[in-house]
């Protein structure tokens, strides 16, 4: 019975988002928490039943589609308004759900003094279902529908306190920045329907392997277009400026959309749309490359971040390229793996980071944090494990995913691209245990102020908290067992990615359970590494570190002002565009569109002038008229 | 034979109370003309098999809307026209049109009626045609619809009629 | 259309009729009476044994008055009035049934002029036209006093119309019948005060209000308006009026009778009997309330119609609806 | 009754006449009230026409037709006359060619 309520996990948060929008400031805080968590809760529950009932079909059969109406028929354009359910979206759709429901109980905590109860879990319903819309379309269009939604919600969520200037300029460059993404992937969906003449899945995709050849110029530019609007929505190389200052929003907003569910709509698409990149192997190369060298670029900017939500950002950005590695690989069910896991701790690591802040009445400076381990202990080991887990250390959920990424890399991208990938996880281990060590060990660097106000979170924050520190501890064994061939997760996402089998990228090196073992031992001696300088950093020598940044001070600026990306758009981009806008009102649209529209509007004014002459204002006259029309036509239609 | 002569009856009084409201001078005797004219409608009704209809019309006509016209022109007391009829050319042109309407109207009924000049025979009808129940039922069902569009209708135009009434002019 | 018919048919109207005529005297003697025992008096006992011949002795009187007209009246009009107060309450009584069928000279006769099917509708609508009577007679006079009351009767009596009906609408869901003499038929077991007690007595005081009975006699209000729309009225004419609102009254009893009282059903004695004891009842109650209540005021009056009654009735038709659509 | 009916025709011909009178009203009167009345008059006129065709037809529809014609009359008695009554509130006046503000 699961499957048929399948139209419900979306609708539900929908009700919600509708009922607190509408009746917002109306109703009492506890019936707003009731509508806005027991809709995605309960959204939850029959997700769980569908995953239930796909689970019991036999794999070749576990697609299941619900249609719902026709939405749009023009012609030879047909779109349904179509939930699909199958592997890939019943893990997203978990995802969504499970992390999502956790994160709207937190929030009932987080944001409890908030003016805007209603409004916030109105934005958050609505999010929801929008994401849900994304990752259970049936087509291209929904899909498209669903992806600009959750856009408009991130950007809602950002300038959730509109009041402060920052908050609702990050916004604004959210969304300008995603525009740029989601024309490459409106393009792509042209293209698609310009090439199939539909926008349905099933459809576009078994025929996308017979209509195109390997390697053809259209299969690359649907690929690159569809991986222009992932690399807008997940904050890739080189649309990736909006992601760091989105985290003006409230932190389970950050949680939520900017960690674990929306900035990883691209690596779904693209694992979704992985026949065109199979088409493609140049566009392949370049999925993992900017992959890759967004991992590895943002993380060195997250080394040297004093803010703790920038460095989560930088550390997402970075997580989000090692996604976006395993799918340029081939091996996008390592993708998806990794971006479960990292769901669940990087939200918690976003929750626990609130949980921080909400403590210290709102400070965000990591130098004014430090030996909070007493403090906050739930906070405290739920974090560290969150910690570990992205740094990937055995046996927490990040080694896994992680490794299997590194594993594929190795495999079928080459040493070169492992060995970048080993680099990225020191440096993730290294500034991750750095947040760790700043924030809860060694001495205290509080306030006065601060310090008086120090608790520990609400049960309803360190609740959600507690359950994803289990996730981020046993979920990597979702894979159990890990070693190739027999992996769990890879065999549930197998029918998705059948097709890949014989498409995908030949492997560099043959795959061997002892290298597969060896690799991981290495990136496993390698994260702690990371955790030993760390600690060597910031624990055992604080100084070293003020050091290490006088002796490369050019370095150390590079990084520190994130390379002037920003000012270099703002100078090359921004700003000759605005120039140009500007030049453009002034000369065309006040003179020329202005003087048509005026100038059509005082004719118009002019002949009404005579035409008013007729108007005598006597009724009977207007009667009259009106019966000579009459007469006219019974006359017409008498003699016809 | 019944129905003819009753026919007859009715639509004399028809137009002369149709012609006697048009006329009259004094606007209560107009307004009970025009009282004279649906009652006598009223009972084509009866003869056309539309009891429903008839009763209606004289609840809702005769006894609501018209009572309504009645207290208007007691309350205004306006006193008979002087003079009576538009001035001038309107009037003509008035009549003038009327009359080619009515010579149209004919036209059409004359032209559209039975084979070779022969009016349409009658039809039987079924025995519960035009009862309230019968009425009820397709109200009901096929035209619930416009049904309930005419009661917003309705109920637009008495918050529309109280507004109206009730404001204050300078 | 056989001739019997047509017989039959005028003995009935000229039986309704002769009833009336004779009843209404009988009517004003014995409110007069009660009144008067009520208020301590004796009441009127010169004519006739009780005084019982009174009623026809004022009648002679009025018969012998001088007929005034005001100088400025509309005289048709004025002349038109009275004659169509009595007329529609005359019509109203056509449909009611007074009892069961008879049988004379081997012919099934029903006990009612007129069976209609849509009785209940005629009777409203005919009450409606009642109203003409009423406003006419208060403009054709051409005087303030009976102008002002025409318009109060009028208004009056169109917003009471409506509960009156809406009430009515709830025994017509149960019954699926607009005819008096179906909704007779089926109060066979239970009279239909039983279920449909608060639409009784939202029927009642609209019926007293509908007849400008007191509490409700806010047009002939003497102390403020003479009296009302017959000020100017006199001899024929007047006792016309009078005529026709005890007619009223009794098509309102009648109605009150046939459609929440069972109608002419009662054990023992024949159905007429029936009929005419529940109707003298009826009747003595309207005499007992004028005996009891002081007037209302006119904004009171208009205020309890439109924001008790009216919603009142509504509630009860919802309620009955919901009912009748649950228990099929 | 069957065919022994009085013809349809016969009652679209009253409807015309009533219909063709209602208009002169509307035409030539200039009393807004009687201009008023008149237009019902010519409501009813078409009513009339309605009826006398369902009946022809053997389909209520037609009925029905009178049944919202007449809301709508009443509708537009209700405003029309509360228009009516607030005219000569202001202008001590009912008749249309005094009132002569319609006009842009």
């Amino acid at each position: 019975m699961g499957l048929t309520l399948l139209w419900l996990v979306p609708l539900l948060p929908l009700v919600g988002a509708i009922l607190n929008g509408v009746l917002a400031g109306t109703l009492p805080r506890k019936m707003v928490s009731a509508i806005g968590v027991g809709s995605v809760g309960l959204s939850f529950a029959i997700a769980v039943a569908c995953f239930g009932d796909l689970l019991a079909l036999p794999p070749e059969s576990r697609r299941v589609t619900q249609g719902l109406f026709t939405w749009i028929q023009s012609g030879d354009f047909h779109a349904e308004v179509r939930y699909a359910l199958d592997p890939l979206g019943a893990v997203m759709m978990l995802v969504v759900t499970g992390v999502g429901f956790l994160i709207h109980v937190y929030s009932t905590g987080y944001m409890g003094h908030e003016k805007a109860y209603g409004r916030y879990f109105s934005y958050l319903n609505l999010f929801t279902f929008s994401m849900l819309t994304l990752v259970l379309a049936d087509n291209f269009l929904l899909m498209f529908l669903g992806w600009e939604a959750v856009g408009l919600c991130s950007y809602l969520l950002i300038g959730f306190w509109y009041q402060r200037p920052a908050a609702a300029e990050a916004g604004k460059k959210a969304f300008v920045v995603n525009r740029i993404g989601d024309w490459g992937f409106l393009l792509g969906i042209f293209l698609i329907f310009v090439t199939f003449g539909s926008v349905d899945f099933a459809t576009v995709f078994t025929q996308a392997p017979q209509r195109l050849a390997v390697g053809s110029a259209v299969a690359t530019a649907i690929a690159l277009l569809l991986f222009l609007g992932a690399t807008g929505k997940s904050a890739q190389l080189p649309l990736y400026v909006w992601l760091p200052d989105a985290m003006e929003g409230p932190t389970p907003v950050s949680a939520l959309i900017h960690a674990a569910t929306m900035v990883t709509a691209g690596v779904y698409m693209v694992a979704r749309c992985h026949i065109f990149y199979l088409l493609s192997p140049p566009a392949l190369q370049v999925v993992a490359i900017v992959g890759i060298l967004t991992a590895l670029f943002a993380a060195t900017i997250g080394l040297v971040q004093n803010d703790i939500k920038r460095v989560l950002a930088y550390s997402t950005i970075s997580q989000l390229g090692y996604m976006f590695v395993g799918c340029g690989v081939g091996a996008f069910a390592s993708g998806i793996f990794h971006l479960m896991t990292h769901a669940f701790f990087k939200a918690l690591l976003f929750l626990g980071a609130g949980s921080v802040i909400h403590a210290l009445s709102g400070e965000q400076d990591l130098w004014k944090m430090g030996g909070l381990k007493a403090h906050l202990p739930w906070t405290h080991a739920t974090f560290l494990i969150a910690t570990l887990a992205i740094a990937g250390v055995f046996p927490f959920a990040g080694f896994f995913s992680k490794d299997e990424i590194l594993y594929q890399a190795w495999l079928r991208g080459g040493p070169l691209l492992w060995m970048a990938g080993v680099i990225g996880a020191f440096m993730t281990a290294f500034y991750m245990f750095r947040l760790y060590f700043l924030t809860f060990q060694g001495r205290s660097r509080v306030s006065e102020e601060a310090m008086h106000h120090l608790h520990e979170s609400p049960k309803s924050m360190t609740g959600p908290l507690m359950i994803l520190a289990v996730l981020s501890v046993i979920g990597g064994f979702v894979q159990v067992p890990i070693l190739a061939g027999g992996q769990r997760l890879d065999q549930f996402l197998e029918p998705v990615f059948a097709d890949a089998v014989d498409l995908a990228p030949a492997a560099h090196a043959a795959s061997a359970a002892g290298a597969e073992v060896g690799l991981m031992v290495i990136s496993l001696v390698v994260a702690l590494m990371g955790i030993f300088v760390a600690y060597k950093f910031y624990v055992a020598d604080p100084e070293l570190p003020r050091r290490l940044a006088e002796q490369m001070r050019g370095a150390y600026r590079l990084v520190f002002n994130k390379y002037w990306v920003d000012e270099i758009y703002e100078s090359f981009v921004v700003q000759p565009i605005y120039q140009g806008s500007v030049r453009l009102w002034e000369r065309f649209d006040a003179a020329v569109i202005d003087g048509a529209v005026n100038g059509v509007g005082r004719q118009i004014e002019r002949g009404a002038e005579l035409l008013r002459l007729a108007q005598t204002g006597y009724v009977q006259v207007y009667a009259l008229i009106l019966t000579l029309g009459a007469v006219v036509l019974i006359g017409y239609l008498a003699l016809r | 034979m019944g129905e003819a002569i009753l026919f007859t009856l009715f639509s004399l009084s028809a137009v002369a109370f149709a012609l006697g409201m048009v006329f009259r001078r004094n606007a209560v005797h107009c307004a009970l003309h025009l009282v004279g004219v649906l009652l006598s409608l009223s009972g084509m009704f009866v003869l056309l098999h539309a009891q429903f209809i008839a009763a209606i019309q004289i609840l809702v006509y005769a006894g609501a809307i018209m009572v309504l016209f009645l207290f208007v022109v007691m309350l205004l007391n306006v006193k008979g026209e002087t003079p009576l009829l538009t001035p001038g050319a309107a009037k003509g042109f008035g009549f003038f049109f009327a009359f080619i309407a009515f010579v149209e109207l004919l036209w059409i009924v004359v032209s559209q009626g039975g084979t070779e000049g022969e009016p349409a025979p009658v039809p039987a009808l079924p025995p519960n045609f035009g009862s309230p129940a019968e009425i009820g039922k397709i109200l009901y069902t096929t035209w619930l619809f416009p049904f309930e569009v005419t009661s917003i209708l309705l109920m637009i135009a008495v918050v529309g009629a109280v507004v109206l009434a009730k404001r204050k002019f300078a | 259309m056989d001739a019997a018919f047509l017989i039959e048919s005028a003995v009935k109207v000229l039986i309704v009729l002769g009833f009336v005529l004779l009843g209404v005297p009988l009517i004003v003697w014995m409110e007069r009476k009660v009144i008067g025992h009520m208020q301590d008096r004796i009441g009127p006992q010169r004519v006739g044994p009780f005084g019982l011949l009174q009623t026809i002795a004022d009648g002679i009187k009025l018969f012998f008055k001088e007929d005034l007209i005001p100088g400025q009246a509309d005289r048709v009009v004025f002349f038109l009035a009275p004659a169509l107060s009595v007329i529609t309450a005359f019509v109203a009584l056509s449909v009611v049934p007074f009892g069961d069928k008879v049988t004379v000279f081997g012919r099934d006769v029903p006990l009612h002029v007129a069976d209609v099917n849509v009785a209940i509708l005629w009777v409203l609508g005919t009450t409606s036209m009642g109203v003409y009577g009423i406003v006419l007679g208060g403009w054709a006079s051409n005087s303030k006093y009976p102008l002002l009351g025409g318009l109060r009767s009028s208004a009056q009596m169109i917003s009471y119309e409506l509960a009156q009906g809406i009430s009515l609408v709830s025994v017509i869901l149960m019954t699926g019948t607009l005819s008096l003499a179906g909704i007779v038929a089926q109060q066979e077991h239970m009279w239909f005060i039983v279920p449909q007690f608060f639409a009784f007595v939202i029927f009642l005081l609209c019926g007293i209000a509908e007849t400008n009975r007191a509490p409700f006699d806010l047009p002939e209000a003497e102390t403020e308006l003479v009296a009302g729309f017959h000020t100017e009225y006199s001899s024929m004419k007047f006792a016309l009026y009078f005529l026709a609102e005890y007619a009223n009254m009794m098509v309102v009893s009648a109605v009150a009778i046939s459609v929440f009282f069972g109608g002419w059903r009662g054990p023992f004695l024949p159905p007429v009997a029936w009929f005419l004891i529940k109707l003298s009842l009826f009747l003595f109650f309207f005499v007992w309330l004028r005996a009891t209540f002081p007037r209302l005021r006119y904004d009171q009056l208009m205020a309890f119609g439109w924001k008790v009654l009216l919603p009142a009735s509504l509630l009860n038709l919802a309620v009955t609806a919901v009912v009748v659509a649950l228990t099929g | 009754m069957g065919s022994m009916g009085v013809p349809t025709e016969y009652y679209q011909l009253v409807a015309a006449l009533l219909f063709t009178i209602g208009l002169i009203g509307v035409l030539v009167r200039r009393s807004a009230l009687i201009i008023f009345m008149s237009i019902e008059l010519m409501l009813n006129a078409v009513n009339l026409s309605f009826v006398a065709f369902s009946r022809q037809h053997g389909q209520m529809d037609g009925q029905i037709f009178v049944f919202f014609v007449m809301a709508v009359a009443a509708a537009e008695v209700a405003v029309g006359l509360a228009i009516l009554v607030a005219i000569f509130r202001n202008r001590e006046t009912a008749s249309v060619d005094e009132v002569h503000l319609l006009k842009g």
